[in-house]
């Protein structure tokens, strides 16, 4: 019931936001912090009751027993479809980030959102939940429908609050997600079918579709619907054009939720579904796909520094930290894994604070054109000290949580393809040249002294040492996130290990 | 029905003729009133169809669907004929090809 | 105690947290004492190891935790122990002492004073973990700590958009090795299954024979990290640049310490090295190569600050030199003598700058010698012991490595005629000078005069430029022992002779104007030479037509997003196809109907087998 | 005809009566609003007594086939009417226009349907189309004002015609080959048919597919579809949109399979070149469609391409007929909510209908956005919708035959769908025009509750759908 209630709490809790603007411009924004805590405080209470040993131990995938909680009932009993819940260390990793995300952002909406703020709160819970489904769903039915319904906010939240050319920035998130879904569901239905037709029994639950046997041929097509699914979520490369518009559109809370969660649901996908659902068609796939990830991190590092705008470099910074996730994920072995979801976490604390500090410099300038910055330091230190330290760690300056994350990638590539780690390798430089552009178009250089500018106050400041404590934590001692994720690792490895020796 | 026996494939001949002609109609003829005409001239040689056909199996169904076919071409065009009247009062103009307000 | 030893670095690093917190809200006297202070202590607690270490020369570990664990990959973060720890850690706490108490003078208006000492504490705590760290990775880490740092302080003055393009130059160059560096970590561990630098050693020795190509490619990737930080040939370009910082950054970062860290690593790897002959070869001909290329730029300049840096280059390309013929030890020794010496001369130099204005041109200084006494003799003990005369500290340090380059097989006569070229341009240089900023004319009138803040570093360091050279360091356990046999007494005499050769040079150039050049410099050719010279050999007019702009041409052409054009395409295609279906829609009934005889006909079709 | 039979036949005789009852009323007294209970009541008691007649379900006649699934399409058929019903009430202008008439061609339609959807038998067939379509046609025209109503219905007249006339001839057809008239009687004989003279048998079903097409509005019998839509008033046009062209399907469904025309495989290619055609076509005709009407009228030409995947994989019982059941009801709910929110908005007011009257339609009006918007995502079959459960039934068919060729134009044609349904509900969330639209009138609670009840309803069959899956099953 745990994991139902998390997403209870944040749908009801998001009606409440609506309702509660009736009482004030200002209450909205209040309930939406209320719930998402409420929501923390509720798992941390959960989890602290929950005997520390589990966590510890190694599930097999297709055990759900052996996870840390799982859940399931009988929802649609005709096609085998249940409610079917369960956690394991890297679930609830994400789940964790979302929920530290979600209270980021609702702080990043603060004043950002001036208009039907009751909506906006909404709009963001609501997503949370859907994100949070996606993190925890383990029957495909579900996760496809959390895939799916958790658009329809993040769609609203760009729409409506977006920027200049929000219309054209929500619709191409829009079609791009959804039509890279279309072809996981079609995926999703075949992969049932065979096992339908393999064992009579109609299910979509994770558990049993794990050791479906597959003709080869099928098994890498319906891979490849899934792995374009969760790769344009990525966003990875060709399939990313989508993401610098969405972002820069964005609101900041919804850059925050989009960069800081949302892609990771491509990557969570792509670690718990692509590949172990299919795990002989993705090692014969993976060469290409690493290959798609080391184009994605140079490519996306590329374009970031020719860009002029604040947020589209970070946007762009995005499709190039992402890269790494997808050649962690395809290397495939505990070290680049390990690295994967550090990225993960790492990448979600550091661009979400990169969205805010943006978000406040163009609730201040009304601009987000790098070229009308320029000296901000002086006006704002404090933001400039805070976005020094974020730029540092997106470059990946070893202490903070991002270089754990792409050494452990590089290294475990390292031992897969050597000429490939070279290539993602200049994603290093060419990382650190955007990112410092950025600190240098913006907090340095002439400064405007007749600018007035606010600082930021105690509650930005707040919201930024949670992350900035997170990321020295991440960066000086990731035991703690690399134990919780590492019995899932070594269970994924096992398993893949097993199913392919058996094909073999 | 002695004596007189014409090939049932000769009938269908003919009122798939008859068909093909009130479809050219309908195809090539502007003016609403000889659309309906040529409306009634496919219903027809789907009747006679139904006739010949009848008399081919022996049945007297085919006359009885004759019958339907009679009372529902009276009534399409009793219709039409009505909506006619609004047309030309309105458009004042028979010209179907004038009826394209809708577009796109 | 030995436990304690993290402190060393911990320090300077709350110091530094401290002060970035507090900024705005600390007076400049808590800022002076907390930074010079945590410093301080380091070093005093520095020096404690360092005489509980020579009562006891055992090296040791210490684990503070395991910094992460995947796999059978467990870096910790451990400080590992010995004597060339030691000898950095000192330079690092000693020099670094110095200077900060130099800086507090020197920065004393500055309006960012804590953000000055937030940068600088940070550098000392990221430089000690890199001389302190067990494994290389932590080492990668104080490593790349250093570099933010400098590239945080050579754009210190922000506002100023020079200053940011050198900090990013210096830092993006650096990266590059850096990369280069992480490949060969990568390599390391794949191959040999640690990062532990004395595991490595041993599992290197077992696993490779000497000549073999892995560790010739690990020596090789470990080099490129090292060029990039010491600024080496090829990427030696950032230095320069990076002067834009303050002076006395100047002197700590790109001079005494951060540079040299290349040296150290090194040094620290050179059981790697020994493994891969070939790769030593390169490391010492990339330093004399880098050391001759920048004492010729050197001669040209005209910037006080950039002729220091380029005699920085070139001294590092000393120590190359001395690492890629095996004598370890003359390395690090003339690192720690460098440190001294460099450090004084940037310091002096801080104090000109200081005083005058700002300015840089030695041309627009001269006579200064009787106005700022204590910086003239302290610039003076300076060049003379960068000038390696004899009984200087420089002398001895560099007179080690000459000899021991002499004596290397096959090549090392040529090293050594190499690096005797290098004294020689040296010794001009650095008296050129001397002779132009404090003998000659006044031309520019110094406004202030050195405090005692200064003073006193400056006088100290004075002392050790002069004396370092008596300082054995213990670093004899660390690296194997370099053969102690003499070569000719000849030999020893020319590079005692040369520098002294230089030193007259200098004088009758640009002191007693006997010797005069005038009509050689104004030769066509020679005019051509020293342009090219001056422009650092047209490495980074090469380097920016090779590298920088075909990459900002890249990102330019790419901006647009290419593969968006793909999905416009798609668009396109369904937009006309739209257009061209919604024609047909012409609201004429007689159409409508042709288009059911269509269907009907093509159903026929079908059906009846037509199709 | 016996007692059980007339019981079995209650709906159909409740309309008749209903009919009956507003003939004579409107010759006694002419009352609208009268006239309006009336309907109402007879569509409710008609309601009732589908419920009824399922305990008597039996073939009535060779005519009618009363089972327990026809009875569910016409309770639907009948509920569409309802709404319908609801939604005229207020439309079209109502000072001078005399409505009794009206409300008796809504009557007399529903019966045609619902004889329609019995039928099991030519001639049933040709009757209830006909009254069905004939009705329609007067409905159509029937606003005094305005030339589009007149033009609709006139093409709709004559289309629909020639559409009778070739289905009609293409019956006569088979019954010069199979000497049957009834669906079951074809498929009995069409196999021995087929041997003596395939080209009689191919042909008739041709003929008869194509006649049963112009009403689905399938490519390439779909051009009449966007006119009609548009000039017919707005309930008519949702009428139109659930009531004719869904009982038109069930006759054809049931038509094919008693007739067992999925034994005929160049059938199954023309019918599977046809689906493509409509999905993508259709799709695509509605792409960049400003008034919003025309651009559902493409969209249901998509959605009978959809439909036609999940005949084309009717091979008998099983999942298929089911999923003919769930589409066609998600799709009949998904449109009747659309239709209501643009009765209500637009009005019958041709400028309204443009998308971009639609502009802020969030912040004028929260109930009726919800409507269009949860409406829209079931077109686009997003999940928790009635159309994405659809959707999934006919992706899982199409999987399970491996249609691949079919199932590649379904995602294409959804892909490119997205667009549009989008493009609507983006302009419901503008901003910036909230004032220069102005206010959409007084609240009106019968169009809220008829809009919140079809929005449930979508939300239900899509969120929970074993009921109705368990019930769908039963039939």
């Amino acid at each position: 019931m745990l994991m139902i209630n998390l997403i209870l709490i944040l749908i009801v809790g998001g009606f409440a936001a609506l309702i509660s603007e009736r009482f004030g411009q200002n209450i909205p924004r209040k309930v939406a912090l209320a719930v998402v805590m409420l929501d923390l405080v509720y798992l941390l209470l959960s989890l602290s009751v929950m005997p520390e040993l589990e966590l510890l131990q190694a599930p097999q995938p297709s055990d759900p027993q052996s996870w840390l909680m799982h859940y399931s009932r009988e929802w649609i009993p005709a096609f085998g479809i249940k409610i079917e819940l369960a956690v394991d260390g890297l679930s609830l990793l994400m789940v964790f980030l979302t929920l530290i995300l979600g209270a980021v952002a609702v702080s990043a909406s603060w004043t950002d959102v001036q208009v039907r703020r009751g909506f906006f709160e909404a709009n963001l819970l609501w997503t949370l939940a859907g994100v949070l489904g996606v993190f925890m769903a383990m029957d495909l039915f579900l996760f496809f429908l959390f895939w799916e319904v958790m658009l329809i906010p993040m769609y609203f939240m760009i729409a409506i609050w977006g920027h200049e050319n929000r219309g054209y920035a929500a619709m191409k998130f829009f079609i791009f997600t959804q039509v890279s879904g279309l072809l996981m569901l079609v995926s999703i239905l075949a992969l049932v079918a065979v096992h339908q037709s393999n064992t009579g029994v109609w299910t979509f639950s994770y558990f049993d579709l794990l050791n479906t046997q597959i003709a080869e041929q099928t098994a890498f097509w319906l891979m490849l619907g899934f792995f374009i699914a969760f790769v344009v979520k990525l966003p990875g490369f060709p399939f990313h054009t989508w993401l610098p518009d969405a972002h820069t559109q964005a609101p900041t809370a919804g850059s925050v939720i989009l960069a800081g969660v949302l892609l990771k649901t491509g990557a969570y996908g792509l670690i718990r579904f692509a590949v172990p659902l299919f795990p002989q068609a993705s090692i014969e796939f993976a060469p290409i796909a690493l290959w798609l990830g080391a184009a994605g991190v140079v490519y996306g590092a590329v374009l970031a520094f020719g860009q002029t705008d604040f947020k589209r470099l970070i946007a762009y910074s995005s499709v190039s930290h992402m890269g790494f996730v997808l050649l962690g994920v395809y290397a495939w072995n505990a070290l680049a894994l390990q690295g994967a979801v550090m990225q993960m976490v790492a990448h979600g604390f550091s661009t979400a604070a990169l969205f805010m500090i943006a978000g406040s410099l163009q609730e201040r300038l009304h601009t987000r054109d790098m070229r009308e910055m320029g000296g901000l330091w002086q006006n704002m230190p404090r933001m400039g000290a805070v976005a020094m330290f974020f730029v540092v760690a997106s470059l990946g300056l070893p202490g903070l949580g991002n270089f754990v994350a792409e050494f452990l990638i590089l290294l475990g590539l390292f031992q897969v393809d050597r000429w490939l780690t070279v290539i993602a390798s200049l994603g290093l430089i060419t990382g650190a040249a955007y990112s410092l552009l950025l600190m240098q178009r913006s907090f340095q250089g002439e400064p405007d002294e007749t600018r007035q500018l606010t600082d930021f106050g105690s509650r930005e400041m707040l919201t930024m040492a949670v992350m900035m404590i997170a990321l020295i934590g991440l960066g000086l001692y990731p035991q703690p996130v690399l134990d919780i994720a590492r019995p899932v690792v070594e269970g994924l490895l096992n398993f893949s290990a097993t199913v392919t020796g058996e094909l073999l | 029905m002695e004596g007189l026996n014409i090939p049932l494939n000769h009938i269908l001949l003919v009122s798939s003729l008859l068909f093909a002609i009130g479809l050219l109609g309908l195809m090539i003829r502007r003016n609403i009133i000889f659309i309906l005409m040529s409306l009634e001239v496919m219903l027809n040689s789907a009747a006679l169809a139904f006739v010949a056909a009848g008399a081919h199996w022996g049945q007297p169904d085919g006359q009885i669907v004759f019958m339907f076919i009679l009372s529902v071409a009276a009534a399409e065009v009793a219709v039409g004929l009505g909506l006619v009247l609004q047309v030309q009062r309105r458009f004042k103009s028979l010209d179907m090809d004038n009826a394209d307000r809708m577009r796109g | 105690m030995r436990e304690l030893i993290g402190l060393i670095a911990f320090i300077p690093l709350l110091s530094s947290v401290a002060l970035i917190l507090g900024a705005g809200r600390l007076s400049r006297i808590v800022i002076g004492c907390l930074g010079v202070g945590s410093v301080g202590v380091a070093a005093l607690l520095t020096a404690a190891m360092g005489l509980d270490f020579l009562a006891n020369p055992e090296p040791f570990q210490v684990t503070l935790w395991t910094w992460m664990q995947v796999a059978d990959f467990a870096p910790g973060v451990a400080i590992y122990f010995d004597g060339l720890t030691l000898v950095m850690m000192s330079v690092i706490t000693g020099v670094g002492f110095l200077i900060h108490l130099f800086s507090t003078e020197f920065m004393e208006d500055d309006i960012s004073y804590a953000r000055y000492f937030a940068y600088l504490n940070m550098f000392v705590a990221a430089m000690l973990i890199l001389v302190m760290a067990d494994n290389l990775l932590l080492l990668y880490l104080g490593w790349e700590g250093v570099g933010v740092c400098s590239y945080l302080l050579v754009g210190f003055w922000y506002q100023n958009s020079a200053n940011g393009y050198a900090a990013r130059k210096a830092f993006i160059v650096t990266r590059i090795g850096d990369t280069a560096m992480a490949l060969g970590l990568f390599l390391l561990f794949t191959e040999l299954g640690t990062l532990d630098i004395q595991a490595l050693g041993v599992a290197a020795n077992a696993k490779w024979q000497v000549g073999d190509n892995m560790p010739l490619l690990a020596c090789m990737l470990i080099l490129g990290g090292a060029v990039g930080k010491s600024a080496q040939l090829p990427l030696h370009t950032w230095l320069p640049d990076a002067m834009a910082g303050p002076t006395p950054v100047s002197a700590l970062i790109h001079a005494a310490t951060m540079v040299t860290a290349g040296v150290y690593l090194i040094a620290r790897t050179h059981e790697l090295y020994l493994l891969a002959p070939i790769a030593m070869i390169a490391v010492a001909l990339v330093g004399l190569t880098t050391s001759l290329m920048a004492a010729f730029t050197a001669l040209t300049q005209r910037d006080i600050k950039r002729i220091l840096a380029y005699s920085t280059i070139s001294q590092i390309g000393y120590m190359f030199l001395a690492l890629g013929v095996g004598a370890w030890s003359a390395g690090i020794f003339h690192l720690m003598t460098h440190a001294f010496f460099k450090a004084l001369l940037f310091l002096s130099s801080g104090a000109i700058i200081h005083c005058l204005h700002h300015e840089h041109d030695i041309f627009k200084m001269g006579g200064l010698r009787s106005r700022m006494p204590v910086t003239f003799w302290s610039f003076m003990i300076g060049s003379a012991a960068l000038a390696a005369l004899p009984m200087t500290s420089g002398f001895f340090s560099k007179d080690q490595i000459l000899l021991q380059a002499y004596q290397m097989h096959g090549i090392g006569p040529w090293l050594w005629l190499g690096g005797l070229v290098g004294a020689l341009l040296t010794a001009i240089y650095s008296f050129r000078l001397v002779f132009v900023v404090f003998f000659g004319q006044a031309n520019t009138e110094p406004d202030k005069h050195t405090g005692w803040r200064m003073a006193v570093p400056l006088s100290l360091l004075c002392v050790l430029a002069l004396l370092g050279g008596w300082i054995i360091i213990p670093v004899a356990e660390v690296f194997p022992v370099a053969s102690d046999h003499h070569p000719a007494f000849w030999v020893e005499a020319v590079s005692i002779a040369v520098p002294l050769i230089g030193v007259a040079i200098a004088y009758l150039v640009f002191y007693s104007r006997q010797l005069r050049l005038e009509g050689l410099v104004k030769a066509p050719l020679m005019q051509k030479i020293q342009h090219f010279w001056f422009s650092g050999w047209g490495i980074d007019w090469l380097y920016d037509r090779v590298f920088v702009k075909p990459y900002y041409g890249l990102a330019r052409v790419l901006k647009s997003e290419p593969v968006d054009a793909l999905y416009n395409l798609i668009v396109r295609v369904n937009q006309s196809l739209n257009h061209w279906l919604s024609e047909g829609q012409s609201g004429q009934m007689r159409r409508y109907i042709a288009s059911m005889v269509f269907g009907l006909i093509v159903l026929l079709a079908i059906l009846v087998g037509v199709l | 005809m016996n007692a059980s039979q007339m019981q079995a036949l209650l709906p159909v005789l409740i309309l008749s009566l209903t009919a009956v009852v507003l003939m004579i009323q409107a010759s006694i007294k002419r009352d609208q609003k009268l006239a309006w209970i009336i309907s109402a009541l007879g569509f409710l008691c008609t309601l009732w007594a589908t419920g009824y007649a399922r305990e008597f379900a039996q073939p009535v006649t060779i005519l009618l086939q009363v089972d327990s699934w026809s009875l569910f399409f016409s309770a639907l058929v009948v509920f569409a009417a309802l709404v319908t019903l609801v939604l005229s009430r207020k439309s079209f202008s109502p000072e001078g226009e005399r409505k009794e008439e009206y409300y008796l061609l809504l009557v007399l339609s529903v019966l045609g349907a619902v004889v329609l959807i019995q039928s099991s038998h030519m001639v049933s067939l040709l009757l209830g189309m006909e009254l069905m379509g004939v009705a329609l046609y007067a409905m159509i025209a029937f606003p005094e004002k305005g030339l589009l109503p007149l033009e609709a219905a006139i093409k709709y007249l004559v289309l629909s015609a020639c559409a009778s006339a070739i289905l009609l001839f293409g019956f006569a057809l088979l019954y010069a080959a199979t000497g049957q008239l009834s669906y079951v009687g074809i498929g009995q004989q069409a196999a021995t048919a087929y041997l003596s003279n395939p080209l009689l048998v191919m042909a008739g079903t041709a003929m008869v597919i194509s006649g049963l097409a112009f009403k689905l509005s399938v490519v390439p019998f779909h051009m009449w579809t966007p006119d009609v839509y548009q000039g017919a008033p707005t309930p008519v046009t949702g009428f139109l949109a659930t009531v004719s062209k869904g009982a038109v399907f069930v006759a054809l469904t049931r038509f094919y399979m008693d007739a067992q025309l999925y034994q005929y495989q160049p059938l199954i290619t023309a019918l599977s070149i046809i689906a493509v055609a409509s999905m993508l076509i259709g799709n695509l005709l509605a792409l960049r469609q400003e008034d919003i009407k025309r651009l559902l009228a493409y969209s249901s030409i998509a959605h009978f391409g959809y439909l036609l995947v999940v005949l084309i994989t009717l091979t008998g019982t099983g999942m298929a007929s089911d999923a003919v059941t769930f589409y066609l009801a998600a799709y009949i709910l998904t449109s009747l909510a659309a239709f209501a929110v643009i009765a209500r908005v637009a009005g019958e007011d041709q400028h309204k209908t443009q998308i971009a009257a639609f502009e802020g339609l969030f912040w004028r009006d929260k109930i009726q956005a919800t409507a269009l918007t949860v409406a829209m995502l079931s077109f686009a079959g997003i999940p928790l919708t009635a159309g994405f459960m659809a959707k999934f039934y006919v992706v899982s068919l199409a999987i399970q035959g491996s249609y691949w060729f079919l199932l590649s134009a379904l995602v294409i044609g959804s892909a490119i769908a997205i667009y549009y349904y989008l493009r609507i509900i983006f302009s419901m969330s503008k901003t910036s025009v909230i004032d220069s639209v102005g206010d959409i009138g007084v609240q009106d609670y019968s169009a809220n509750l008829t809009a919140l009840l079809l929005t449930a309803l979508i939300l239900m069959l899509g969120s929970w759908p074993q009921p109705f899956i368990t019930f769908a099953g039963g039939l």
